[in-house]
């Protein structure tokens, strides 16, 4: 079992992991775009999401397969739950995971309305125009 | 010979043959000069991907684990379709 | 009578559904048929009416039987030869191609009948169907290695067998 | 044991995999060429929870950044237009 | 220029502080070489017919269902809700628009795509239906059946169109009528056996599974011939048709042609 | 004797599989080879059919043999069918949807072609 891959290998995960997080969330900053900066909020989710499951995976054993957390005996005895603990992953970040796609969902579903009619009342979705925009209107009822 | 261990060999010895399969789909992908190109390679990948999962399935000896495939086949082809729809028509409810 | 009409275009769907439920679950259960009952009648009521247009031709049984005959002629014929000329071809020191795009009139008239010669010319590489005309049943197919550009002959080329065994099972 | 290493080796690619799709859907001009690499990098991302023994996460996850996401995006870009200036 | 270079200054920065503090084991060993005590207790009970684990068994094998709607299933309940009031927010910047039906003639896509879309939305629906009914045995359940059963009509929605979708009874008012249903339901199947116990004066609690030293009242552990988890089952059952009516409704809203959406908001806006 | 069977369907999935393998990477390379968008459209479909729905029904007989996978393997078996199946109708309408859309819209250069009988009966423009 070489431990020296398996850890390079997940430090190469997490890494990726956090360049992706990275790298959204300059592209939800600085990009004016409204609808490239929903793709990165969503891009920013997904790679958040990732990252807890991640930590909620398990360290292989030799001679062991890792099993998803389901039993798939229906009829378990002592020994077979023993070793169900003994092989599957921890279920409470998928669980908590599941959840947060969803709800990640509708927030992108509120923010694809909100961006829609923002571009009904502006006529466009890119946010510098819509800032001269606003402040042009708000210098012409100065005046 | 023992069965476990001979369709574990198998599926091992094939997974570099789609690794490589998966990086020239990647490589379209990415290249694609326009984008209808680009959901045809994505497509590919992705069909293929099923395959590959299903095996990946009876690799790590999880059959509960084939549901995935279904749904990864099921909404590329939704992707197709959008595609086609915002090439096609006016509006995508039209 | 109309309501029993309907209520008989939502049977061969319900069976699909319920068949499809039990490959799925791949198990026979008590569970499994009970839950996959209710749900295929569910389904097939909702659905009945979108998908089957004949109650009729929706449960005969020679019409299945053409289509098993058919799906193991094209898996072995036409799927291996079409693939291998693929193959050989695109894979050679020089591409071969010559693509073009021919008419080819058919004789199924059916939706679902022109439905399944297209997936089929479609999932043979080498042909793609690109667009029909419904109303003089056409289809414009995508063909790589063109042999011919007259209709008759491409008829026969790319499209025959399928439209055969299409009009058997669907008209 | 050889399976380790082979789900170590496929995860750290399909990671890498999703940081070039990530970069390459941040910088496109053409937001439906973000948008693809968008599914890209969620197609990556279902095999890496198909990897992590998360069949649940996959189900939910397949639905809704391969078949809603690009949904929402080019229904919008449908509307606001194609390219970012 | 300026601002680029800074945001990519502050990018790297922010991704080096990030892996030194997790190299330096910010986040504990990487991978976990053991099971937190709490994913050992919920594995342990998930499933689980001997006495002294039946105080917490959820009686599903699925741990994951198992964990959403029993272990933390007020959280859920919530999270259901907040769902709900996203959906909601978004119909409010639409209540004019969605209560007109589009009139223009459907167009769609060719009908080779109309008929193979339509044999196989039936096979989507069993596999979808499939998902939730098996939710408490195989990977599965509320959200991930939604989403499944979500592509059926968000495929007929871009394959027909959406005045099909409206002539064959999928209507706004409809679909958030099922979703609010679902809802209720949902609450519903929360408080049963609190209620019942109410009703037959013994100890009961809300959210209540399978049942307890104190309060002898629960949901029946078996289904026919296989586990079904108690309450898991209906939760399921209701949060599908909850997610596929949510999906369902978002889409035939976002999808409104343009021109009716402009005669609406510019109407607004100079009070016709 | 079950035993004996077993292997049988294990021997004949995974000649399937590898025959799928093939398929595979040859569409992977015509994928990246072949000249324009609409001829990339047959390496879709030797991926599609080839590629994937063969070994599917593969990975199924495969899974239906193996032993040591315990009950649920039918569960499997059958899943992957009705994945192969689904996949192969919805491929096939996917890549006509893509290719009609793509040609109406003009997305994609046709040319290299011999002739364009379409072009012919709309009566638009050369392309």
């Amino acid at each position: 079992m070489d431990t020296e891959f398996v850890r390079v290998a997940y430090m190469i995960v997490v890494l990726s992991m956090y360049v992706n997080i990275g790298v959204s969330l300059y592209a939800a900053l600085a990009k004016p775009n409204l609808v490239k900066k929903i793709i990165a909020l969503t891009i920013l989710g997904d790679s958040v999401n990732t990252f807890i499951i991640l930590v909620g995976y398990r360290f292989w054993r030799p001679g062991v397969f890792l099993q998803p957390p389901v039993l798939t005996n229906l009829r378990p005895t002592s020994e077979v739950i023993r070793q169900f603990l003994e092989k599957a992953v921890d279920p409470i970040p998928q669980a908590l995971v599941l959840t947060a796609i969803v709800i990640n969902l509708a927030v992108t579903v509120f923010l694809a309305t909100v961006a829609l009619h923002m571009y009904r009342h502006f006529g466009t979705v890119n946010m510098d125009v819509v800032g001269r925009l606003k402040r042009y209107e708000v210098r012409k009822e100065m005046a | 010979m023992n069965l476990a261990t001979w369709v574990t060999d198998f599926i091992v010895f094939s997974m570099p043959f789609y690794f490589a399969a998966f990086a020239l789909y990647i490589a379209r992908a990415i290249k694609g000069p326009t984008v209808p190109d680009m959901v045809l390679a994505v497509d590919a990948l992705s069909y293929d991907l099923a395959a590959f999962l299903v095996l990946l399935g009876i690799l790590f000896r999880a059959p509960i684990m084939i549901p995935c495939a279904i749904v990864l086949v099921l909404w590329v082809y939704a992707l197709d379709i959008y595609m086609a729809k915002y090439f096609e028509a006016g509006e995508i409810g039209e | 009578m109309r309501s029993g009409r309907r209520w008989l275009r939502c049977v061969a769907p319900a069976i699909m559904a319920f068949v499809v439920y039990i490959v799925y679950t791949g198990a026979a259960r008590l569970y499994d048929i009970t839950t996959g009952a209710i749900a295929a009648v569910a389904v097939g009521a909702l659905m009945g009416t979108l998908v089957v247009a004949d109650w009729r031709k929706s449960l005969s049984i020679r019409r299945l039987g053409w289509l098993a005959l058919y799906t193991l002629k094209y898996f072995f014929v036409h799927e291996v030869r079409a693939h291998a000329e693929m193959i050989r071809k695109c894979l050679g020191p020089k591409m071969d191609i010559s693509p073009s795009i021919v008419r080819v009139p058919i004789r199924s008239r059916t939706g679902f009948g022109v439905t399944m010669v297209s997936i089929a010319i479609t999932n043979t590489p080498g042909t793609v169907v690109v667009d029909l005309d419904e109303e003089k049943g056409v289809l414009y197919v995508h063909w790589l290695f063109t042999k011919t550009l007259v209709d008759s002959e491409a008829y026969r080329e790319v499209a025959e067998d399928f439209d055969r065994y299409a009009q058997r099972v669907f008209e | 044991m050889m399976a380790v290493d082979i789900v170590m080796g496929l995860l750290a690619a399909s990671a890498l995999i999703s940081v070039i799709a990530t970069v390459l859907a941040v910088q496109a001009r053409d937001l439906l060429k973000a948008v693809i690499f968008s599914a890209l990098q969620s197609v990556a991302y279902t095999l890496m929870y198909f990897m992590l023994m998360a069949p649940d996460i996959v189900l939910v996850y397949a639905a809704v950044a391969v078949g809603i996401y690009p949904l929402i995006l080019i229904l919008l870009i449908k509307k606001v237009g194609r390219y970012e200036v | 220029m300026l601002r680029d270079v800074a945001f990519a200054v502050t990018l790297v920065v922010f991704i080096v502080l990030l892996a030194v503090a997790t190299g330096l084991g910010g986040l504990g060993p990487l991978p976990p070489p053991r099971l937190r005590p709490l994913a050992v207790n919920v594995l342990n009970t998930t499933y689980n017919p001997y006495y002294a684990a039946r105080n917490f068994t959820a009686d599903a094998p699925e741990a994951v269902t198992a964990v959403v709607w029993d272990y933390r299933g007020l959280d859920t309940v919530f999270e259901t809700a907040v769902f709900y009031g996203a959906i909601i927010g978004a119909l409010a910047l639409y209540r004019e628009v969605s209560k007109r039906v589009e009139e223009s003639r459907p167009r769609g896509l060719s009908t080779i795509v109309k008929v193979s879309t339509a044999v196989m939305v039936v096979a989507i629906a069993a596999v979808g239906v499939s998902t939730a009914m098996h939710g408490q045995l195989t990977p599965g359940g509320g959200f991930q059946a939604g989403s499944i059963i979500a592509v059926a009509p968000v495929v007929l929605l871009v394959v027909f169109s959406k005045s099909f979708l409206e002539k064959a009874g999928v209507r706004y008012a409809k679909m958030v009528a099922l979703r609010s249903a679902a809802l209720v339901g949902i609450g519903l199947a929360a408080l049963a056996v609190a209620i019942a116990a109410g009703a037959m004066g013994c100890w009961g609690y809300v959210l209540q599974n399978q049942p307890k030293p104190d309060a002898p009242l629960g949901y029946p552990p078996r289904a026919l011939d296989v586990p079904s988890g108690g309450s898991l089952m209906v939760f399921n059952v209701l949060e599908m048709l909850a997610v596929a009516a949510g999906f369902t409704v978002v889409f035939l809203v976002l999808s409104t042609s343009e021109k009716l959406a402009k005669e609406e908001v510019v109407g607004e806006e100079h009070g016709y | 004797m079950s035993s004996l069977v077993s292997w049988i369907l294990v021997g004949v999935g995974q000649a399937l599989v590898i025959i799928g393998i093939f398929c595979d990477l040859a569409a992977s390379i015509m994928m990246l080879r072949l000249p324009n968008f609409f001829a990339r459209l047959h390496a879709l479909t030797v991926g599609s059919v080839g590629g994937a729905f063969i070994p599917l029904i593969g990975a199924a007989l495969i899974a239906a043999g193996c032993d040591f996978l315990g009950p649920y393997r039918w569960f499997m078996a059958g899943g992957a069918v009705v994945t192969a199946i689904i996949e192969y109708v919805l491929a096939g309408a996917g890549t006509h949807a893509i290719a009609r859309a793509v040609y109406r819209a003009k997305a994609a250069p046709l040319k290299p072609i011999v002739a364009d009988k379409l072009a012919e009966d709309r009566g638009g423009e050369e392309r």
